[in-house]
């Protein structure tokens, strides 16, 4: 069996900043990433991201991917990086077991950071099996990794930040975008990725959402409706729209599986976008050198996951006995950094699911 | 809240006690389980149904089991599917001891009416041609054995009594039992408390601390065993193959997933039903190496589960001499779901005072007062 | 309105304009109505003409008397929420837009001036067109727009 | 709406038909209906049924979803063949 202090679960960019963190405190890592590319969502994100140039802000997701992965690289030495590789088991004797294509891998560590993010929620209505219909995170892998269109019409459902800046991406690539449909009464993202998509032309239908998909083998229509305030359709507002695709962003949950199955402690809060492990002022999680970074223990920006996956590395190598020479510096300003980030009404929210979950 | 008779489980013993007892017109039973329907050992477990046994009352209370299995669909009158299929178990023989056991084991069986015969390595090969039959030296298989379902038959006893009027309550765990004057009161949950002097342990895993509480000292033990499911295939399979020797079963079931499982020597008891990657290397281990192919399918899921182990590896099924009122179902050490049928009606019949179907003197808890009990089953894995 | 569709109203608009005196010059106007963690456009000036301070949740606030409209800012702005506008004479505004969309628009080029709502309003004359390393892939469109759309004026759409 | 062609478990085929269907028989926990429809057993392991299933039983039981309980999460993860598990044990042997 391979042994190994600390395995990082996820190679997005709460996963490497936490190992670049640890080695730099001296301590080594393994990253397990399930993609065959480190560097997480990041890597199909083309728009420039928000937060403080601590954060990478005002660069494209893209680059910020390959400045975390440099970052890692330097350190071959003391990161090994394992791509295409799926977690499989995780036993409370902190054995990790890994499929890397078919074999069969078993690790036993003395720490884990699990940084899984977090997958995109679906929706229930008819004929949601339609081929042409794709998650938001689908889009963007076919249009911005692979360059393939998913169609020529889409609709988008769902207007939080991932909805209009894919929908804003659909567009650069030149796909027509009829549509935003958003249930609530309020469009969720932020109000300056509404403005950029407005501008261009497409409408965003506040209270509405997609009521069914018609089409044979494929889509080919959907039927869009008007709710009322108890998120019912409203009859007679129905409205048919002729589509080849359509783009459900509905919000993510955290990918929180691996912590349920290894036994920690878990709690629901709806703040943080679902299940979410219970830590403490370090990520750590109810068992003990079980860490938790990034969307994984609520769904957040990149920025957040990056200074989480700081915190984490620092402090784990810590209790391991690696102890930076800059410790209490850092860690002073990894807090602050997630104070900022947090401090404004669109982190309200989210500071109230996380004082739920402090153990 | 007042009850004829408290049911502590809802386990697959529990329900078949709880629908026996209905079905005989006893009223106000009350069944309280800590759990969901089937969340404890019975939804857990290989879902086997074998009368190949190495003991005369293990052989016919299979025997009769399955009587009732092959009626049970209309009995019950299930909507649903219990899945019952009887398509045998090969039971595999590795070794010249088990060749010699096996025969004798054959012996008593059809001296029961169960129909299992031996056969040779070829003759088992023909039944699943996927033997490696470089390790087997002999086998026996018995036709009418097989597969069935325990979430839908738990769900088929649990509609059918229910229908009966007997009251169920699920997440409602058994604090205590009250006894006075060595007489049972009194029966305290999370959220009720019930007034009776009958009271049928059916806990399962739990049975010994059931027990505790009364003040019975029930001389079994829990242990984990675990098991795993592959992705559904094709169907290859009929019967469950099953090794003491290699500590294996592995049976196909209808929906096309193998499930397989095997015991830890090494286990510690207690009631960790955690699942380990060790187990998973052992199992891989054992099932490739006696059926090469399945090496090619795929393990979705594992888990853990109670076995409730008695010493003589025969299941407790009796009243309690020392405290008039307090039933019991348990030590069923892996095979309390095979048996439900005749445990409920044979605790039914303990409880109503009744001539019993079969002769029950070998399952009461007094079997154990002496340290040289009768009979020990080895066919267990 | 903004939170239902995207659009801000004339209230907001004008609140981020300057006084008059300032756009005869080029001028910064940050449509950022939220507080949301963002500071680029802060660091990014210069000039120190934008604030934005210790909390990153702070709305900037462009200082006019310092802001050269340079268009630094445009580009940096993550949410392409900053134009540059001028009032250049009584018929004309100058405006410097962020571009991220393919074709580029070609210099002396005549396209469509669109307003906030999507909507093409007038026609405007494509001055010129820059796209440096350093704007990263946003690209800086200089654009001759008639002086009454000066308020309505956000962006273009295709070519004339 | 037909609730036959609203594709709650992929894995197993399961629409919300049968779904709203055996919440009305009285199956009210994810638990249940998993050992009864299988949803949650497929390879997927009910990351996707998952949370519908939840929001379901929330509106159906009249719950805050944060109180229904989901599914057990087992491993595996992934679906792991059983001879590449014998493989890594003769590689370490």
């Amino acid at each position: 069996m391979k042994k190994i202090d600390l395995v990082i679960i996820g190679g997005g960019p709460a996963g490497l900043s936490a190992a670049k963190m640890a080695a730099e405190s001296g301590l080594s890592s393994l990253i397990i990433e399930r993609n065959f590319k480190i560097g997480g969502q990041l890597v199909k994100q083309t728009h420039m991201f928000f937060g403080s140039e601590k954060q990478y802000a005002k660069t494209r997701g893209i680059d910020i991917a390959k400045i975390l992965v440099n970052d890692v690289l330097k350190y071959s030495d003391m990161i090994e990086i394992m791509t295409g590789t799926t977690v499989v088991g995780l036993y409370k004797d902190k054995v990790v077991t890994l499929l890397k294509d078919e074999k069969y891998i078993k690790v036993k560590t003395k720490a884990i950071i699990i940084a899984t993010g977090a997958s995109e929620k679906v929706l229930a209505f008819e004929k949601n099996d339609l081929p042409g219909i794709y998650g938001a995170g689908a889009v963007q892998t076919l249009m911005n990794v692979h360059g393939v269109l998913p169609g020529h019409n889409v609709v988008m459902v769902g207007s939080g930040n991932i909805g209009l800046i894919v929908s804003y991406q659909l567009i650069q690539a030149g796909v027509n975008v009829l549509c935003v449909l958003e249930a609530s009464s309020e469009i969720g993202g932020y109000k300056v990725h509404a403005s950029k998509l407005k501008r261009l032309g497409v409408d965003i239908k506040t209270s509405h959402s997609i009521k069914k998909a018609i089409g044979k083998d494929y889509l080919e229509r959907i039927i869009i409706g008007k709710l009322d305030d108890k998120w019912e359709f409203i009859e007679g507002s129905e409205e048919e729209l002729i589509v080849d695709a359509l783009c459900i962003s509905v919000g993510l949950s955290p990918l929180s599986n691996l912590l349920s199955m290894i036994g920690t402690e878990m709690k629901y809060v709806s703040y943080l976008g679902g299940l979410v492990p219970l830590i403490d002022e370090n990520y750590e999680t109810s068992i003990e050198n079980v860490f938790v970074a990034g969307d994984v223990c609520g769904v957040e920006e990149a920025s957040s996951a990056i200074v989480e996956g700081y915190l984490t590395g620092l402090v784990v190598a810590k209790k391991l006995g690696y102890i930076h020479p800059n410790y209490d510096k850092l860690y002073l300003d990894f807090k602050a950094q997630l104070h900022n980030l947090r401090s404004g009404p669109f982190g309200e929210k989210l500071r109230r699911g996380l004082e739920e979950i402090m153990r | 809240m007042k009850a004829n008779i408290v049911i502590v489980g809802a386990g697959i013993s529990g329900v078949s006690i709880a629908y026996n007892l209905a079905k005989k017109g006893v009223k106000d039973i009350v069944v309280f389980d800590d759990n969901y329907l089937s969340g404890g050992a019975t939804g857990r477990c290989g879902a086997g149904i074998r009368q190949q046994w190495g003991t005369k009352n293990n052989c016919i209370l299979a025997k009769k089991s399955v009587e009732f299995f092959e009626i049970a669909q209309e009995e019950l009158q299930y909507p649903r599917d219990i899945e019952f299929k009887q398509e045998g178990y090969l039971v595999i023989a590795t070794t010249k001891e088990e060749d010699l056991q096996f025969v004798k084991n054959v012996k008593l069986q059809n001296s029961l009416g169960i129909p299992a015969v031996v056969l040779t390595p070829k003759e088992a090969a023909k039944i699943v041609p996927h033997l490696n039959l470089d390790i087997v030296t002999s086998a026996t298989f018995c036709p009418t054995d097989g597969h069935l379902n325990p979430f839908t038959v738990t769900d088929a006893y649990y509609l059918a009594a229910k229908r009966l009027g007997v009251k169920f309550f699920y997440q409602e765990k058994v604090l205590n039992i009250i006894v006075k004057d060595n007489k049972i009161i009194k029966v305290i949950t999370e959220n009720y408390e019930v007034i009776t002097n009958k009271v049928v342990n059916a806990a399962g895993g739990y049975s010994k601390e059931i027990g505790d509480m009364v003040g019975i000292d029930i001389p079994v033990y829990s242990e984990n065993h675990e098991i795993l499911v592959t992705e559904p295939i094709e169907k290859i399979q009929g019967p469950m193959v099953i090794s003491f020797s290699l500590n294996i079963y592995c049976q196909q079931v209808p929906h096309g997933s193998f499930i397989m499982g095997r015991s830890d020597p090494n286990m510690p008891q207690g009631y960790n039903v955690d699942a380990s990657w060790h187990f998973l290397d052992e199992m891989a281990k054992t099932a490739v190496n006696l059926l090469p192919p399945i090496g090619d399918l795929r393990v979705i899921r594992q888990w853990g589960g109670l076995y409730n182990l008695s010493p003589d590896r025969q299941p407790i099924i009796s009243d309690v001499k020392e405290l008039p009122g307090f039933y019991l179902a348990c030590g069923f050490s892996g095979h309390g779901f095979m048996f439900a049928p005749m445990t409920g009606l044979l605790l039914s019949e303990i409880i109503l005072g009744e001539k019993t179907t079969v002769d029950t003197t070998d399952l009461h808890i007094d079997r154990f007062k002496n340290s040289d009990f009768k009979d020990y089953e080895k066919s267990v894995v | 309105m903004l939170n239902t569709n995207g659009v801000p109203d004339k209230k907001q608009i004008f609140s981020r304009f300057p006084d008059k005196k300032y756009i005869l010059k080029p001028k910064a106007i940050t449509e950022c109505y939220e507080e949301i963690p963002c500071n680029p456009c802060s660091t990014s000036c210069p000039f120190d003409a934008i604030y934005i301070g210790e909390d990153i949740n702070t709305a900037p606030i462009v200082d006019f008397e310092k802001c050269t409209g340079c268009g630094i800012c445009v580009y940096n702005c993550p949410g392409l929420a900053i134009f540059i506008v001028q009032e250049l004479d009584n018929e004309n505004a100058r405006f410097k837009i962020p571009y991220e969309l393919i074709p580029l628009p070609i210099k002396g080029e005549t396209w469509s001036g669109v307003n906030r709502a999507g909507e093409v309003i007038t026609k405007v004359l494509i001055e010129k067109v820059s796209l440096t390393e350093k704007q990263d892939k946003t690209a800086l469109i200089q654009v001759l727009v008639p002086i009454e759309f000066i308020n309505d004026f956000i962006t273009i759409r295709s070519k004339l | 709406m037909n609730k036959k062609d609203v594709i709650i478990c992929r894995c197993e085929d399961v629409t919300l038909e049968e779904l709203h269907n055996l919440m009305k028989e009285g199956y009210t926990s994810f638990e249940e209906i998993k050992r009864i429809l299988r949803v949650g057993m497929g390879s997927c392991q009910g990351n996707t049924c998952g949370q519908l299933i939840q929001r379901e039983l929330a509106n159906f039981t009249n719950t805050p979803i944060n109180k229904v309980v989901t599914h057990k999460v087992r491993p595996l993860f992934a679906g792991v063949k059983l001879k590449s598990i014998v493989k890594a044990l003769d590689d370490e042997s």
